[in-house]
């Protein structure tokens, strides 16, 4: 992006442009300003995108294909009581898109995605394809030695398609840069809890989606040129209910569903999109200090971190949707939207546990279901504009 | 003369087929399957039977050496006139029945003031159905009453201030009455009717005339000896035959497509409420196939809702999308909600042109799943069914076939509709040789 | 006195009501119901909008506040917009007042709504996307067994032997209804068969919310008797403790609803604009 | 299986080994045995009789639920109580069931848990089951996480990370909850029970091989696995059961006879299938009927396979307790990469001289569903046998289309009669 400083709308737009590109071109961009550079692909939930940067690899986030395209081969694949993101992942694949991804890393989320990377290897023989297991045991001396295993493996693999050799040094500045980008987006977020009608939940998801398929480098400088434009900017407050967003971490919502719940009077102050820029809540590089391999502290960064996602066991003696609660409180949100793919397992089998959690609290919450490619959009604006409705009219009592 | 039949009982029309010892076609007959499933098979049959007819009158008017000339003008103006004798036959049995449930309505006096008006206007159009040229809108009586009935209702129900409702009513009731039940009318009598009518407006010689009756008397009392019937289709395991005489309209619609296009490998069969993928061999034998699963969304019945919907004939839908220039997006195919989908996007000012052609498309992009999934299109493709007699439905499956597979053949007849009867007729003409224990037939028959 | 008019476009028809304010109590003056039917909307709104004002005896110039509610956001003269789970809560309450929940079931959905005595609403559900069971559904299969929507409800109650629908798909179940017609079953136990298993869905809905008490049904199919006892039967059946009402207005409680949120929406504005002015 | 059938003795024995379990765990609180959920697919079931506890699985609970019509009323109460309908019907049946009184399937209730195991191999959606129990039961559960064989190779990482989640997860708390030391000896000797069943078992799947089949190794073979998939793996009475059956089976093979169905025994197959997929519970006898009538018997399906897959050679190793359960679990059907589940069913129909394989989809089971398509396309591939697809659900009534999956396996079975017979006559006009 660089070059003369842009407007807001220029920026958005600039994003809006990399939401819609199917063909990645800017990724085929990078590649061809970095030779010898190698792209690969990840799908949603936590990656450690540190190490594909270490091995000079530029990560892409491969979350579908949203509302965009035709899905007839990706159909062909999956029968209709399956959620629709590996569809248009496999049409994605299957229509050349993806030609300029070295490879793909499908991290353990749910049993369609885990199938997926075999159906990948079927598919696509001569790619490069790896399920990355992440433990479920945060044990650092269990769970943890094998993580650090995991991480060694994709480490090597990756500096063998790139022609590197494993270099601690380079992942320690790529823990750097990464925390450099995480403190953004926090930022973002906590901007966005204070002054929502500021960075509405519709400019806030292009920006965090740029940086899927931007190189660290460039997206966090979009990200603090846009804090810095619309901390100046002149803003008139929105009277909208302020609510909270959960269930969206792995297929994303199109960005006319994100408007459409703003229209309705809803103010998204938090979500879960795109979980693997927030999976680690802190500064990983912190520990950088006191321990030197830089494998295991990504390890137990990921180990430590408590995000709560419906991909994650919650341990013994942490009830679950605490931290959703605690969030709620945090952020002074007034509900809760429940919003799950479609046949998507880990979401909606959580559903009913976060719900009693926030019935406890009393906390009020809707609840819809959506697919990336949600055309009738009239349910959910109904549903969401009751509930700020309901919000602002005895939200109060 | 030993005729075969194959009956397609589907689920939204039923069509039989007859034919000859060498699996030629004589006859078509097609009607809807909403009323009783035996009721349907016997007027598809008896209807077959009759086309049957018109086919051994055309071919002894060819074998007629000053007869021959006319062949082609005159079976279609018989077939016109027989076509306006049965649409009034009907239309009387219609009125009848609407007469008889408005006499129970709390207001019969104004009631029957309404049906009057209706009546004579439905009348005044049924003369013009089936002068040559007027492409009628539907095959079905049910379809080309109801929409003149509907919009002369509107009319009427406001000079009358009877409800809409009420007259609606009275029409899916009898309507149903008339459906359901065979018709007591000797189809044989309205033939002869009908070649009345014809040769009425036809200047030939008196001789000619004589031999053209005779010819019609000769085809009229010529046995027509139904030796063996094979059934299949959505209804099928309804049907009373013997288990031996039930196919699979998978194997039928493979081995019907085969007959038509013998260098068919794959086909599609979109009908009412399911969708069928079929890979077949160099003989017609199926050697895997695919269908929907249980949601009907993007079946034939789709496009029977929106057509209702716009209170238009299934045959009007795709013309219309034909005109898109810019066809809109649709995910959405529910079959249910297709009227709703319609109507909001209607409301956010889309045209109706571009949202008919969207429709098409995603229709068939589902199409276009289940034919991947049982493994693409290699070769020779053929769409059957219903569907394939909508342009607009054929024109988004050619582009699709292209885009996903590169150019290939795409057979369309203009039978479509009747191909799983002709594979199940194959099947019977087999069967039968297979049980005399003679060499069987060519998987195909000779088309 | 506020004049205020509400109006409910919904998938297949349009409702509209005048409504006569006094802050203390409202008063229902005129109604318009027009079926959509392929026409375009605008027509429609018209139509019904001329009927409600011809009732009421009220001309469009004296109406001060224009609510819409349900699929109207396109209504060119509207003053404002209530989303319909709000409207229909305040309709229904102003129906049946003991309501404490509202069962709206139109052409394509079905959804309850619980509330408190003043309308505010508390919890709400709807059916999922899938049209199966809805309103719409109904109307396809009672045209093809040949009955007017207004007689279903009682034909419904004729029925000695209903005959379940097994199909999850409504498009599938309009098979199983043709299967049914062929194997002799009588209509009025095929469209009873129809009515439980909507009520099944429906009940299902009202038991996951949690209601109780008074439940006002509203909407389309409130004039079904047929669908009200088989909804009646199966919460009996299935131990709830509600007790399902119905109201001649019904079919106007979207409208309704929106018609008094307008004018409540009006005298907050007022005040607004003369605190402003203070 | 119910009175009509001919009742071979391994029949009744299994009947009374399963009543005679409920019966201790209707006691258990009388008794003050411990009880613990977990799951068939890797299960822990010697290291849980270590230490003298009584397993229930819920996923069997839920089945039988299913076969006795119970399901849908137990599915409806847990999506009242606001379970999608999305979700797998296996969970929210238990859930419904616990929310209804927890009826075990012999009428007697059945006792909470005193701890959750989960051993949660080849699917994620067990890890949530529990999570929701928990919430219910508020007891401990003790999580092994098995990793996924993407590769189709289990390597020594994992092995190693599951022998140390056994060693300080499992283990302690299975010690805590029950006050015992772990007993390592008394788990070697229940292995090497576990050895000599799963050896009769392998030997009754192979005999599928022989033509006829004398057994139907899906509809039959569900009841084959069930010991040694449930509790009684490495018990005297399962060594004695499978010797037992091994014993009929060898018999009927011996003089050429087929499988037995509720309708009496197959004289004469006519088509030999492969089956990927669980079965339908709800409609069990309906859709094994529509085999039988047809005469087509399942020669070999992977259903049987979820709970370990001991015929390629996999046997529990007394030698290496814990190290052999690791290896046990990560080797589960489901825990497999589809290459390797492709590579074994292209191996049955090939082994066992298969017509053709069917692929049973399952609504609710994304661990088996999802890529079965893919599966599909590529076996029919490399076998040249056509393959059948259709779409039932476990224990949702609701997903079972008889109409609908009775046309398609009609149309399946004319098609594969028209390439048996079909061609030849053809070949003979032409
Ligand atoms: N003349 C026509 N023009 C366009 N579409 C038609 C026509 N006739 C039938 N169809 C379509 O074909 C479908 C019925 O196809 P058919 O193959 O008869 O189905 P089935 O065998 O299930 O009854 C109808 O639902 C309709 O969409
Ligand atoms: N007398 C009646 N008996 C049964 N159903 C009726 C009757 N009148 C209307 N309906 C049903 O009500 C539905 C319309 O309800 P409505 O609440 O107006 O829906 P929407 O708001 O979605 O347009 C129609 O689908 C129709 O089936
Ligand atoms: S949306 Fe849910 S079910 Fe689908 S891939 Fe993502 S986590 Fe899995
Ligand atoms: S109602 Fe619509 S979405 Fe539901 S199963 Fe039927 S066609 Fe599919
Ligand atoms: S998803 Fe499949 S493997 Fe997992 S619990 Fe449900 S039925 Fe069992």
């Amino acid at each position: 992006m660089g070059g003369p400083v842009m407007t807001k709308a220029e920026l958005l737009a600039r994003c809006e442009e990399l939401y819609e590109d199917l063909d990645l071109t800017s990724v085929r961009e990078w590649k061809e300003q970095n030779p010898g550079g190698r792209a690969v692909g990840y799908l949603p939930t936590y990656v450690p995108r540190e190490i594909l940067h270490a091995a000079g690899v530029l990560p892409v986030g491969i979350l579908g294909a949203g509302e965009q395209l035709e899905i007839v081969r990706g159909d062909a694949c999956f029968q209709s009581y399956i959620c629709h993101l590996p569809r248009s992942v496999v049409e994605l694949g299957l229509s050349g898109r993806l030609d300029v991804l070295d490879g793909m890393i499908f991290p353990s989320t749910c049993d369609v995605i885990r199938n997926l990377s075999g159906i990948w290897r079927i598919l696509f023989p001569d790619k490069y394809t790896r399920y990355l297991d992440v433990p479920q045991n945060f044990a650092p001396e269990v769970g943890g030695a094998f993580y650090e295993v995991v991480l060694r493996e994709l480490w090597s693999e990756l500096c063998a398609l790139s022609g590197r050799e494993p270099d601690d040094e380079a992942l320690r500045a790529a823990i750097t840069l990464y925390d450099a980008n995480r403190k953004l987006v926090r930022e973002l977020y906590d901007l966005r809890a204070a002054e929502p009608w500021r960075a509405p939940a519709s400019e806030a998801y292009l920006l965090l989606r740029a940086g899927m398929v931007l190189p660290v480098e460039e997206h966090t400088r979009v990200l603090a040129e846009y804090l810095a434009l619309v901390r100046e900017e002149e803003r008139a407050m929105v009277d909208n209910a302020r609510v909270l967003l959960t269930g969206a971490f792995c297929e994303q919502p199109p960005l006319t569903l994100i408007r459409t719940l703003e229209r309705a009077g809803c103010d998204l102050i938090d979500d879960d999109f795109m979980p693997v820029l927030r999976w680690l809540g802190h500064d990983a590089g912190d520990a950088l200090e006191t321990d030197g391999d830089p494998v295991r502290v990504l390890a137990e960064a990921y180990l430590g971190d408590e995000q709560e996602s419906a991909c994650r066991f919650v341990p013994d003696g942490q009830p679950k949707g605490a931290r959703l609660v605690e969030t709620v409180r945090r952020r002074a949100a007034e509900g809760v939207v429940c919003a799950a793919p479609s046949f998507c397992d880990p979401a909606l089998l959580e559903r009913p546990m976060l719900q009693s959690a926030l019935d406890e609290a009393g906390i009020a919450y809707t609840a819809f279901k959506y697919a990336e490619n949600t055309g009738q959009m009239q349910p959910i604006r109904e549903q969401a504009g009751t509930f700020a409705d309901t919000i602002k009219l005895w939200g109060d009592e | 003369m030993k005729c075969w039949v194959g009956i397609d009982l589907g689920s939204t029309t039923t069509k039989a087929l007859v034919v000859d010892d060498t699996g030629a076609v004589l006859g078509r007959g097609i009607t809807n399957s909403r009323s009783n499933y035996d009721v349907a098979c016997e007027i598809a049959r008896n209807e077959a039977f009759l086309d049957a007819r018109f086919t051994l009158f055309a071919r002894a008017l060819e074998r007629h050496t000053d007869l021959a000339a006319h062949a082609g003008l005159l079976i279609e103006s018989v077939r016109l006139a027989f076509r306006s004798e049965q649409h009034l036959y009907l239309l009387s049995e219609l009125e009848a029945q609407c007469r008889a449930f408005a006499a129970e309505l709390a207001d019969p006096r104004r009631a029957k003031a309404a049906l009057d008006e209706i009546f004579e206007g439905m009348r005044e159009v049924a003369a013009s159905l089936f002068e040559p040229g007027t492409k009628p809108r539907s095959d079905f009586f049910r379809d080309i009453a109801g929409s003149q009935y509907m919009s002369l209702a509107e009319g009427v129900a406001e000079t009358t201030k009877l409800p809409f409702e009420t007259l609606l009513g009275v029409y899916d009731k009898s309507i149903l009455a008339v459906e359901s039940h065979v018709p007591a009318s000797s189809l044989q009598d309205l033939i002869e009717r009908a070649l009345e009518v014809a040769l009425g407006s036809y200047r030939i010689s008196d001789a000619l005339k004589a031999d053209l009756r005779s010819a019609v008397q000769g085809v009229v009392e010529m046995q027509l000896v139904e030796t063996q019937t094979v059934g299949t289709g959505y209804g099928r395991a309804r049907l009373p035959f013997r288990k031996e005489f039930i196919r699979s309209e998978i194997l039928c619609h493979g081995l019907g497509a085969h007959a038509l296009f013998p260098g068919t490998r794959t086909v599609l069969d979109i009908g009412g409420q399911d969708t069928k993928a079929i890979q077949v061999d160099g003989r017609g034998v199926v050697t895997s196939f695919q269908m929907n699963d249980r949601c009907a969304a993007g079946c034939g019945r789709y496009l029977g809702y929106i057509a209702d919907e716009m209170n238009l004939g299934l045959h009007e839908l795709g013309p219309m999308a034909m005109c898109s220039r810019r066809p809109v997006r649709i995910n959405s195919t529910c079959t249910v909600f297709a009227g709703a989908e319609l109507r909001d996007r209607l409301a956010m000012g889309q045209r109706r042109e571009d949202i008919l052609a969207g429709l098409h498309r995603a229709i068939m992009l589902r199409a276009m799943s289940l034919i991947s999934r049982s493994g693409g299109v290699h070769e020779e493709f053929t769409f059957t069914g219903g569907v394939a007699k909508n342009e607009a439905a054929v024109s988004a499956l050619r582009q699709l076939v292209e885009e996903s597979f590169g150019e290939r053949t795409i057979n369309i007849s203009p039978d479509s509709i009747y191909t799983g009867a002709l594979g199940a007729a194959l099947f019977a003409v087999r069967e039968e040789f297979a049980e005399a224990g003679a060499v069987s037939m060519a998987a195909g028959g000779p088309a | 006195m506020t004049l205020t008019a509400g109006i409910d476009v919904g998938s297949s028809a349009v409702k509209c009501v005048i409504m006569e304010d006094s802050a203390v109590e409202q008063r229902l003056l005129g109604r318009g119901l027009r079926r959509i039917r392929g026409r375009e909307f605008h027509q429609v709104v018209d139509a019904a909008y001329t009927q409600a004002l011809r009732e009421a005896g009220v001309d469009a110039a004296e109406i001060e506040y224009v609510a819409t509610t349900g699929e109207a956001e396109n209504v060119s003269f509207r003053t404002g917009h209530f989303y319909s789970m709000t409207t229909h809560a305040r309709g229904g309450l102003f129906l049946v007042p003991e309501a404490r929940a509202a069962l709206d079931i139109g052409a394509l959905h079905g959804r309850v709504i619980r509330m408190d005595a003043r309308g505010k609403v508390l919890d709400y559900r709807m059916t999922s996307q899938c049209a199966s069971g809805s309103g719409q559904f109904l109307e396809n299969i009672s045209r093809y067994l040949g009955v007017a929507l207004d007689e279903v409800g009682s034909l419904s109650k004729r029925a000695d032997a209903p005959e379940p629908v097994s199909s999850i798909c409504a498009v599938l179940a309009e098979t199983d209804v043709i299967n049914m017609v062929s194997r002799g079953i009588a209509t009025a136990n095929i469209v009873k068969g129809i009515h439980l298993s909507m009520a099944g869905r429906l009940v299902k809905l009202l038991k996951s919310s949690k209601c109780a008490g008074m439940v006002i049904v509203t909407g389309g199919l409130a004039k079904d008797e047929g669908l009200f006892a088989a909804m009646t039967e199966t919460a009996i059946e299935r131990g709830m403790e509600i007790e399902l009402c119905t109201h001649a207005d019904s079919v106007y409680a979207g409208a309704i609803g929106a018609a008094i949120w307008g004018a409540f929406r009006k005298a907050k504005l007022e005040r607004l604009a003369g605190a402003g002015r203070a | 299986m119910k009175a009509n059938i001919v009742k071979e003795a391994s029949m009744q024995r299994q009947k009374d080994m399963i009543a005679a379990h409920f019966e201790l765990l209707a006691r258990a609180h009388e008794t003050g045995r411990k009880v613990v959920y977990t799951f068939v697919p890797g299960n822990l079931t010697e290291l849980m009789l270590a230490f003298d506890t009584l397993p229930v699985h819920p996923e069997i609970n839920a089945l039988q639920a299913g076969m006795r019509k119970q399901s849908a009323g137990y599915i409806a109460e847990a999506e009242r109580a606001g379970h999608s309908e999305d979700v797998c019907t296996y969970v929210k049946c238990d859930i419904g069931m616990m929310m209804k009184g927890n009826i075990g399937p012999t009428g007697q209730k059945l006792p909470e848990p005193d701890l959750l195991l989960l051993s949660y191999t080849g699917c994620f959606t067990f890890m949530k089951w529990f999570e929701l129990l928990r919430e219910q039961y508020e007891c401990p559960v003790a999580m092994l996480h098995v990793p996924y064989q993407s590769t189709g190779r289990a390597e020594p990482a994992m092995i190693e990370y599951v022998v140390k989640q056994l060693r300080t997860e499992v283990i302690p708390k299975l010690e805590a909850v029950t006050g015992k030391a772990f007993d390592e000896d008394l788990l070697r000797t229940l292995l090497g029970n576990s050895v000599l069943a799963e050896d009769d078992l392998v030997h009754v799947l192979e005999s599928a091989k022989h033509r006829p089949s004398p057994i139907d190794a899906y509809f039959g073979g569900v009841y084959y696995i069930g010991p040694l998939f449930t509790a009684f793996r490495g018990t005297p009475e399962a060594v004695e059961y499978y010797r037992m059956l091994r014993e009929e089976v060898d018999a009927r093979q011996a003089q050429g006879l087929g499988p037995i169905t509720p309708e009496g025994p197959i004289d004469d197959e006519r088509f030999r299938i492969v089956v990927e997929g669980p079965p339908n519970w709800t409609h069990f006898r309906e859709f094994w009927k529509m085999f039988y009538d047809e005469r087509a018997v399942i020669v070999a399906s992977t259903y049987t396979k979820v709970g370990g897959v001991y015929d390629r050679g996999f046997r529990h190793d007394p030698e290496r307790p814990l190290e052999t359960l690791a290896e046990y679990c990560l080797g589960c059907y489901t825990n497999l990469d589809l290459a390797t589940r492709v590579e074994m069913i292209v191996g049955y129909i090939e082994d066992y001289d298969a017509d053709g394989f069917l692929i049973n989809s399952i609504k609710s089971c994304n661990s088996f569903s999802a890529g079965q398509l893919v599966m599909l396309r590529a076996i029919e591939e490399r076998t040249g046998r056509p393959g059948c697809f259709i779409e039932t659900d476990l224990v949702d009534p609701r997903y079972f289309s008889a109409s609908n999956i009775k046309n398609r396996l009609e149309s399946y079975f004319q098609m594969l009669a028209q390439k048996q017979t079909g061609h030849e006559p053809v070949e003979a006009a032409s």
